[in-house]
């Protein structure tokens, strides 16, 4: 129990609650200040940062200590709010605590024009989306979690309208709560399958269930209905590129970066907390999803042309990776390996933390530029990085880690992936054995999509000529933007560099979900990173840089010292064609018409292709998604067909109501004189 | 790490700066006869590289700093990667700081800057090599990460050290899933090294170049270092396939006289190599770009089906 | 003597149930009213036998009740409102009277079967009304159903009120006196709202044909 | 006892009252002040049922238990807020000409009336009356439905009152079976139609008689309740009222007609001990909601979605009684409340929306919300509120019924999550653009009132994070009584 008294006998939840209460007054406070936008901007959001800070560090404190809870007089009769603050949220609150410092930071410098709502609402809004996510991590029990959760939709729903002039966006919103709220009743009614008819929804209560095989399966199957439609797994994905972008940037940050682990986190509770058992199958489920969303994600992303809209994909591709090492965990945990489950699940947690920084890094750093040049199409930018260079750089730092390139975050999550995967041989089941190499190459090969992908996203931005006259004019960042980047650009390379002591923090959450953990296998061997052991597999990012700086310094020495450093500034050769202009770029289309060519089947493309003799030829290509066609169009149509048969049910003549009634009566009567 | 192991570190590293342009003029000379022309000397790339480090470096007004830096990541990279294989000896101190995986990630590493770097001056040419380098790249790294896995999953093990120990000192047996993995290995290099069928590294024909595309805007010491890199990447991948493929004579700890014995047979195994490169590259035409997708899926299928294949027989 | 009169009770009930057949094929609104007005009648005298026999004196005051309301009161409204809204002539229904009547008549049976199991235990003198008095409620159900004018419809609806009234008194030797004030309170206000309307109707569509009010519905 | 006779008799006088005065200028403010005295009253009787518990009064006529004191005071306070609300929409109708003093008076002294007939059915103790009482509720609201007199206003009226009508017949002769089976036992005393006296005896009724009435009344009072197929009246009787009307129509009369039912269940449960009740019920509700959702899809007048959105919800209340057990109980009390409250208030902001832009078709109404900001934004709110979205009441009510339902009838929730899902989509797809967007409408001379509205939505919300104790003894003795 929470005792508020002296601050001494405070406990981590107690602060955490702390930082709740003071991201609500904010946004109280916000609404005070309807549009005062100075005060809101420079004052309340970087307030808003600091109770971040303070969340990330009580969590760090929480990690180790053990499971605090406490009750709030909140809810239903007989079912307060019960709140639990074990390893596994205070992990996930350390991840919302870091990443939303660095956006709100970032925020502060961000919201210096009106975006249709008024800032102090978006205040509001914004404040209120950060606590709802920290309680959904605390809660304990099902009406809670519940109500949290959708309010964490409703405040990020109004913050995606926030421009709400725009059709598209308020379409895009419309999408977005209605897949967000169907989830929702998906999770619902896997709370109702694990209360199992003791009409007590406290998690205690359903952790102490023994449902049978067949009741355990359907919670499952509808708690990853439901949290798979919030993190947007393939088939349920299609809201999130129509979302994402709509939002202000630092709102797409925040619900790229850190909504989505809320999922994470809901599908890790449920599977791996609450239901007593795990089963193969599942494993394989949701490796299959996870996967299938990768590469979907990771191919769409390479074609898209709207920087946004390219960064919302790859959030796809990257919970489609995370799933995917959930999945092995469960398959690993189904048959008893518990070192292995331990590894696949700090992959994927290490993932999670990775992507939180290096995806809120981009997004932000897209919400620069698109204030700098009011320009989100890529093929209206280009050489930014003449105009904004802190942007640029530490955009290509957040690019680098996305990419999964070593010696940064985003590496070493891929890495420990890979690691799990290769110590596969040994599962009981031959047919999952020659399962698991195809799945690991197809993660190489989502791993180097997202190289390309990203080469695309920084080359096409801030490298080459601006492809309009007024990118010149792009004004640098201010500082707080600049701040909020230069924290989330650390959190990425620190991520990259000590492994080692994450994947210690991560320890007590692997012991939690799957009673083992790394942390003291990988502390033993100091710097260096190893899993299992030295001559199984090792990595030491530190070195690793280390070497390459000194290859660095050594190539420049030799080029120096033997040498000289001379240089000259000349035009770059033209190929003896003078009249090159910036318009001969790649553009973002061409970047990625290798992708469309081999991975047509994935695409649903509609072209225009002009004739040779047209006078002014235009080319178009529109390119869709078949999901879309295929699932949600049909469904809708359904839908409609239903509706226009059960319209003829009602036309007018009081004559056939009375017959309704009349049949009823008479059906009834029949029924009861049985 | 022992005294040995620092040194044989060294000796790697040197040889390897050392001896990569030779490699290349070997490969040349070979090609040269081969196409019965009259071949350049021995040296000629160290000649080369010379003159470029002698030359002023011209750069475009528009270039960025990433521009001027990327020469020396890459040459990094690549000094890295030929420093991490265990060529000579499995007792590096270095190896231990990246296994395959992280390999990999060196020369994708590389291939990042090196086409950022193509894309900086915004000239038509620069970003189609920048292009067509990442659409291989995206399809050969796969298809290397599994050629290792094929490999890694013999002894269960990244770390290179311990494949190549294992392999090398192993009493001789026949792994079927490398055979596999060997022609995917072999299909990779060549298109990773800008060779025929995937590329001409003397072609400088704009609209088939691809490595030459990449580096046109370069001159100077920045083209040198690039030059330089070229051919330690193509020593690096030599020294790879040679020590996955064929190990035997890699020094193991603690053997100085091992390690003697081993640079000769090192030289000896690239000296073959690099002829072979040359006669594939006689023999063969090169391809259309569109069909390299089709090339690399087919290495990348081959090496899969190497790791299914070692599962499957369970060696 | 009981006897009697349980036979004499059974006797108006039939009555009664012929009446709503008859109204059934009815086509004439003057001659419905007429049929009401007999129909209420015979309640009258039903509730009147049934109080004589069970000495129970409210089931005067109901009856003389029904008499006013159903014999004298609503049969003159009714006139007062065909004269006003000159519709004597009715002579379309939905279906055609032969159907009718078959319908009529499975109704019946169905209506008998359910009663039946009551009326075996049915401590009152005429077990037998009920099923009776239900048959008459689903046949005026039916006339509402088929009659494709206004004041038709209503008509059905207060036979169909007879119906209750009959099943009150007959099984039930009628409900307690206040829910007896209240139910003819409210048959007297509807009967009085629904006659407002059919003017507004009637100036509004100048017919009382109400297939006009088939605007609101879903399509 | 002298609270109840506040309760039933202020609104009777106030109808007297307002049937004279009813078209001065102040009569919206006496309107309001009979209201709030009606209001005053049943805090007052509130207070007494919850020290003294269940009331018995007028040697037995009239009986007030946890389960209608509750109900009494929602229907007085909605009865309040309508009024306060109907007062600047009433004079905005004036001034627009489609209120004549006569009307305005029809309209006032009625619209007391009818929460008198209201007050009356919930408080009697005599199945008799409580029949009587709703008839006398149906006349009432047909003359409110039809007090334009337009051709819309006029079918809707007479729709309303042939099929409820003929519905409330049915009920009758299913009140004269439950009589016919009581004074076997009771003998022919009044005592025989009392409720108190019936659920003593509940267990010895006999079952034939008993099976045979529920099923009368159960079609006559779902009749009122709109259970679809007998639902038709209900979607043209909301769309073509005065917007107060609808409030009060989904907000109150639709509960008056489900308590009639409940009552009529309890005794049924009691008589015959099978689940005859639960199961019409709960087949009745689901097919309601499922069907509701589907006719939902189609709308383009705003007033006639909502009350469509009535049916389902309604629909969702009858599921849960049907379920049984004391949460779904609970919970379909707690829908209760929570449903009048919501709806009740989005029916107030379509006044306003409707008033401003001058239409009910939806398509016409754009960007509430730049005009004047809390009509939007109570329009939204109160949106998602019914749309089963937390923190509000109905989600906390909807949370229960669907956690129940997922171990109780498992066959069940496929058809309540699409029909839920369905309902969604179609609900907010045109709230949103109503709400959001550029605007079409114009503001208005008088200034809406809309301190009910959020009001309304603050309980709601209330409701949704935290019920408070004496509640929640009011909905537990509730769910007891109904034999949880």
């Amino acid at each position: 129990m929470s005792g508020i008294a002296g601050l001494s006998r405070w406990v981590h939840l107690d602060w955490v609650l702390v930082v709740v209460a003071g991201w609500l007054t904010i946004g109280g406070l916000g609404v005070l200040a309807l549009r005062r936008l100075g005060w809101v901007s420079k004052v309340l959001f970087p307030a808003g940062g600091v109770f971040a800070l303070l969340l990330f560090g009580v969590a760090f404190g929480a990690m180790f200590s053990t499971p605090e809870v406490a009750v709030l007089p909140l809810g239903l009769p007989g079912l307060p709010f019960h709140l639990r603050l074990d390893p596994l949220a205070a992990f996930f609150l350390m991840v919302i605590g870091a990443a939303s410092a660095g956006v709100s930071a970032f925020a502060a410098g961000y919201f210096r024009k009106g975006e249709g709502t008024p800032p102090g609402l978006l205040c509001l809004e914004y404040h209120v989306f950060l606590a709802s996510m920290v309680l959904v991590v605390l809660a304990d029990d099902a009406y809670a979690f519940m109500v949290v959760w959708e309010t964490m939709a409703l405040s990020s729903f109004f913050l995606v309208i926030a421009n709400h002039r725009i059709a598209e966006i308020r379409q895009a919103g419309y999408l977005y709560l209605l897949v967000a709220h169907i989830g929702a009743i998906g999770i619902l009614l896997c709370f109702g399958v694990l209360q199992a008819n003791t009409g007590d929804y406290t998690f205690a209560n359903m952790r102490a269930q023994h449902l049978s095989p067949f009741w355990a399966s359907v919670a499952f199957l509808l708690a990853l209905f439901g949290f798979g439609a919030k993190a947007g797994i393939v088939p349920l994905h299609v809201w999130l590129p129509e979302a994402h972008p709509a939002a202000p940037s630092p709102v797409s940050a925040l619900m790229s970066g850190v909504m989505l682990k809320t999922a994470i986190y809901g599908l890790l509770r449920v599977t791996f907390d609450l239901l007593p058992a795990q089963f193969w199958w599942w494993g394989v489920l949701l490796l299959a999803l996870g996967l299938a969303s990768a590469l979907v994600g990771v191919v769409f992303a390479a074609i898209q042309v709207d920087m946004k809209r390219l960064l919302a994909y790859s959030s796809i591709e990257n919970i489609g990776l995370v799933f995917a090492g959930i999945g092995l965990a469960v398959l690993f945990a189904a048959f008893g390996m518990k070192l292995m489950a331990a590894l696949a699940l700090t992959a994927a947690l290490y993932h999670v933390a990775s992507h939180a920084f290096f995806k809120s890094l981009l997004f932000v750093g897209t919400g620069a530029v698109l204030h700098a040049t009011g320009q989100r199409s890529l093929g209206k930018l280009g050489g930014l990085i003449r105009y904004m260079p802190w942007v640029a750089w530490l955009t290509l730092v957040g690019a680098l880690a996305s990419a999964g390139l070593p010696p940064l975050g985003g590496f070493v999550s891929e890495w420990l992936l890979l690691q799990s995967f290769l110590f596969t041989p040994g599962l009981p089941s031959s047919f999952l054995n020659m399962l698991i190499p195809v799945v690991a190459a197809l993660i190489a090969l989502v791993s180097a999509l997202s190289g390309y992908t990203m080469v695309k996203f920084f080359g096409v931005i801030f490298l080459g000529q601006p492809r309009e006259e007024n990118l010149a004019q792009a004004h640098r960042a201010g500082p707080w933007e600049r701040a909020g980047m230069v924290w989330l650009a650390l959190g990425c390379v620190a991520l990259g560099l000590l492994p080692v002591q994450f994947i210690q923090l991560i320890d007590p959450v692997t012991r939690q979900l799957v009673a083992a953990g790394l942390g003291n296998v990988v502390a033993a061997s100091g710097w260096l990173l190893v899993p299992v052991a030295l001559e199984r597999a090792s990595y030491g990012p530190v070195i690793f840089l280390l070497g390459l700086a000194a290859s660095f310094a050594l190539a420049f020495m030799i080029v120096r010292l033997l040498y000289h450093g001379r240089l000259r500034r000349a035009a770059p050769w033209d190929c003896g064609f003078p009249w090159q202009n910036a318009r001969m770029q790649d553009t973002a289309e061409g970047f990625g018409m290798p992708i469309r060519q081999i991975f047509e089947p994935f695409f649903r493309m509609q072209r225009e292709l002009p004739s040779p003799f047209d006078l002014e030829p235009h080319y178009r290509v529109v390119v869709g998604d078949h999901f879309w066609h295929w699932l949600y169009l049909p469904v809708a149509a359904a839908v409609e067909q239903v509706s226009r048969l059960i319209g003829k049910l009602q036309q007018g003549r009081i004559a056939v109501y009375l017959l309704y009634s009349f049949l009823t009566l008479v059906g009834v009567l029949i029924l009861v004189m049985r | 790490m022992s005294i040995l192991g620092v040194i044989s570190q060294l000796l790697e590293i040197v040889i390897a700066l050392s001896l990569a342009p030779l490699l290349i003029g070997w490969v040349n000379q070979w090609r040269a006869w081969l196409q019965n022309r009259s071949a350049p000397g021995l040296l000629q790339p160290y000649r080369v590289l010379h003159k470029l480090f002698n030359k002023e470096s011209v750069v475009a007004e528009r270039a960025s700093p990433l521009f001027r830096g990327a020469p020396y990541i890459v040459f990094s990279c690549m000094l890295l990667a030929s420093a991490i294989i265990p060529t000579l000896s499995t007792d590096l101190p270095l190896s231990p700081a990246a296994d395959a995986i992280a390999l990999v990630g060196l020369f994708a590493l590389a291939r990042v800057f090196i086409s950022l770097a193509a894309m900086d001056v915004g000239t038509a040419f620069g970003s189609m090599g920048a292009r067509r380098e990442m659409l291989i790249g995206f399809l050969a790294e796969p298809a290397l990460l599994m050629v290792l896995f094929s490999a890694s999953l013999i002894p269960k093990s990244t770390s290179l050290t311990t494949i190549v120990e294992t392999l090398a000192h192993r009493d001789l047996a026949i792994y079927p899933s490398l055979a596999f993995a060997g022609v995917a290995f072999t299909m990779i290099s060549l298109a990773e090294n800008a060779r025929i069928p995937i590329d001409n590294p003397t072609t400088h024909l704009e609209l088939t170049m691809i490595h030459e595309a990449l580096i046109l805007e370069y001159s100077g010491r920045h083209l040198a270092l690039l030059e330089w890199a070229a051919s330690l990447k193509l020593f690096a991948y030599s020294c790879l396939g040679i020590s996955l493929f064929f190990p035997w004579g890699v020094a193991e700890a603690h053997a100085p006289l091992a390690l003697m014995l081993a640079l000769p047979t090192l030289l000896f195994k690239l000296a073959i190599g690099g002829v072979l490169l040359a006669l594939l590259e006689t023999a063969s035409a090169k391809m259309r770009i569109f069909r390299v997708p089709e090339y690399l899926g087919t290495a990348f299928m081959l090496a899969v089906i190497g790791v299914l294949v070692h599962i499957l027989l369970g060696v | 003597m009981s006897h009697f009169a349980a036979q004499l009770i059974n006797l108006f009930a039939a009555v009664i149930l012929m009446l709503a057949f008859a109204m059934i094929s009815q086509r004439r609104i003057l001659s419905l009213i007429h049929l009401y007005t007999m129909q209420g009648a015979a309640l009258v005298a039903a509730t009147a036998v049934v109080g004589y026999v069970t000495h129970q004196p409210h089931l005067y005051v109901s009856a003389g009740l029904t008499f006013l309301l159903k014999v004298v009161l609503i049969p003159l409204l009714l006139h007062r409102m065909i004269e006003r809204l000159d519709v004597r002539w009715d002579v379309e229904a939905l279906i055609n009277v032969p159907t009718t009547m078959l319908i009529g008549i499975v109704l019946v049976i169905f209506a008998f079967n359910l009663a039946l199991p009551i009326s075996r235990l049915s401590a009152s003198i005429a077990g037998g009304t009920l099923g009776i008095a239900l048959a008459c409620v689903l046949l005026s159900f039916l006339m509402m159903i088929i009659r494709s004018k206004a004041v038709p419809q209503v008509i059905g609806f207060l036979s169909m009120e007879n119906g209750l009234f009959f099943a009150a008194t007959s099984a039930t030797y009628g409900m307690p006196m206040v829910v007896e004030l209240g139910i003819a309170l409210d048959v007297l206000v509807g009967i009085l709202i629904l006659g407002v309307f059919m003017f507004q109707i009637r100036e509004r569509f100048d017919s009382l044909d109400i297939r006009h009010l088939e605007k609101l519905k879903e399509s | 006892m002298i609270p109840l006779l506040f309760v039933l008799g202020v609104p009777l006088l106030g109808s007297l009252v307002l049937a004279f005065t009813g078209h001065r200028g102040f009569a919206r403010d006496i309107n309001v002040g009979f209201s709030l005295a009606t209001f005053l009253a049943a805090c007052a009787l509130t207070v007494v049922v919850i020290s003294k518990g269940p009331l018995l009064a007028l040697n037995e006529e009239f009986f007030i238990d946890p389960l209608n004191v509750f109900l009494v005071a929602l229907t007085a306070f909605v009865g309040l807020t309508t009024s306060i609300f109907s007062r600047p929409y009433m004079r905005v109708e004036q001034d627009h000409g489609k209120m004549t003093p006569a009307r305005l008076r029809l309209y006032h002294s009625m619209y007391q009336l009818f929460s008198f007939t209201m007050l009356a059915a919930l408080t009697t103790n005599n199945m008799g009356i409580l029949w009587v009482a709703m008839e006398a509720a149906t006349l009432t609201t047909v003359l409110l439905v039809s007090v334009y007199r337009t051709a819309a206003s006029l079918e809707a009226a007479w729709k309303y009152f042939i099929l409820c009508g003929v519905g409330i017949a049915l009920a009758l002769f299913g009140t004269v079976l439950l009589y016919m089976a009581a004074e076997k036992i009771l003998g022919a005393e009044g005592g025989a139609l009392l409720w108190t006296h019936l659920a003593s005896v509940k267990t010895r009724l006999d079952p034939n008689i008993i099976t045979l009435s529920f099923a009368f009344l159960f079609i006559g009072y779902g009749t009122k309740v709109g259970l679809v197929p007998l639902h038709n009246w209900l979607p043209d009787a909301h769309a073509e009222g005065p917007t107060p009307v609808s409030a009060v129509l989904s907000g109150l009369l639709l509960n008056v007609a489900m308590y009639a039912l409940l009552r009529c269940k309890v005794l049924t449960d009691g008589a015959l001990n099978n689940a005859l009740a639960s199961q019409l019920l709960m087949g009745f509700g689901l097919v309601s909601v499922v069907v509701a959702a589907f006719f939902l899809s189609r709308q383009k007048d705003v007033k006639r979605m909502f009350a469509y959105s009535s049916i389902e919800h309604m629909g969702l209340i009858a599921f849960a009684f049907g379920l049984g057990g004391p949460i779904a109980n609970f919970a379909g009390l707690l829908h209760m409340t929570v449903h009048s409250l919501t709806k009740s208030a989005i029916f107030f902001t379509v006044g306003h929306a409707t008033q401003k832009a001058g239409t009910q078709v939806m398509s016409e109404i754009r960007g509430l919300i730049k005009v004047s900001p809390t009509v939007g934004w109570g329009m939204i709110l109160g949106s998602l509120a019914i749309l089963g979205m937390p923190p509000f009441g109905v989600f906390a009510s909807e949370f229960l019924i669907l956690t129940t339902a997922m171990r109780e009838q498992p066959w069940a929730t496929p058809f309540l999550l699409l029909a839920l899902g369905v309902a969604f989509a179609s609900v907010f797809s045109r709230v949103l653009p109503m709400v959001f967007g550029e605007t079409s409408v114009r503001p208005l001379p008088h200034a809406p009132a809309l301190l009910p509205v959020f009001v309304h939505l603050g309980l709601g919300l209330m409701l949704g994070l935290y019920v408070p104790p004496y509640l929640v003894g009011w909905y537990w003795q509730a769910a007891r009584m109904l034999g949880g």
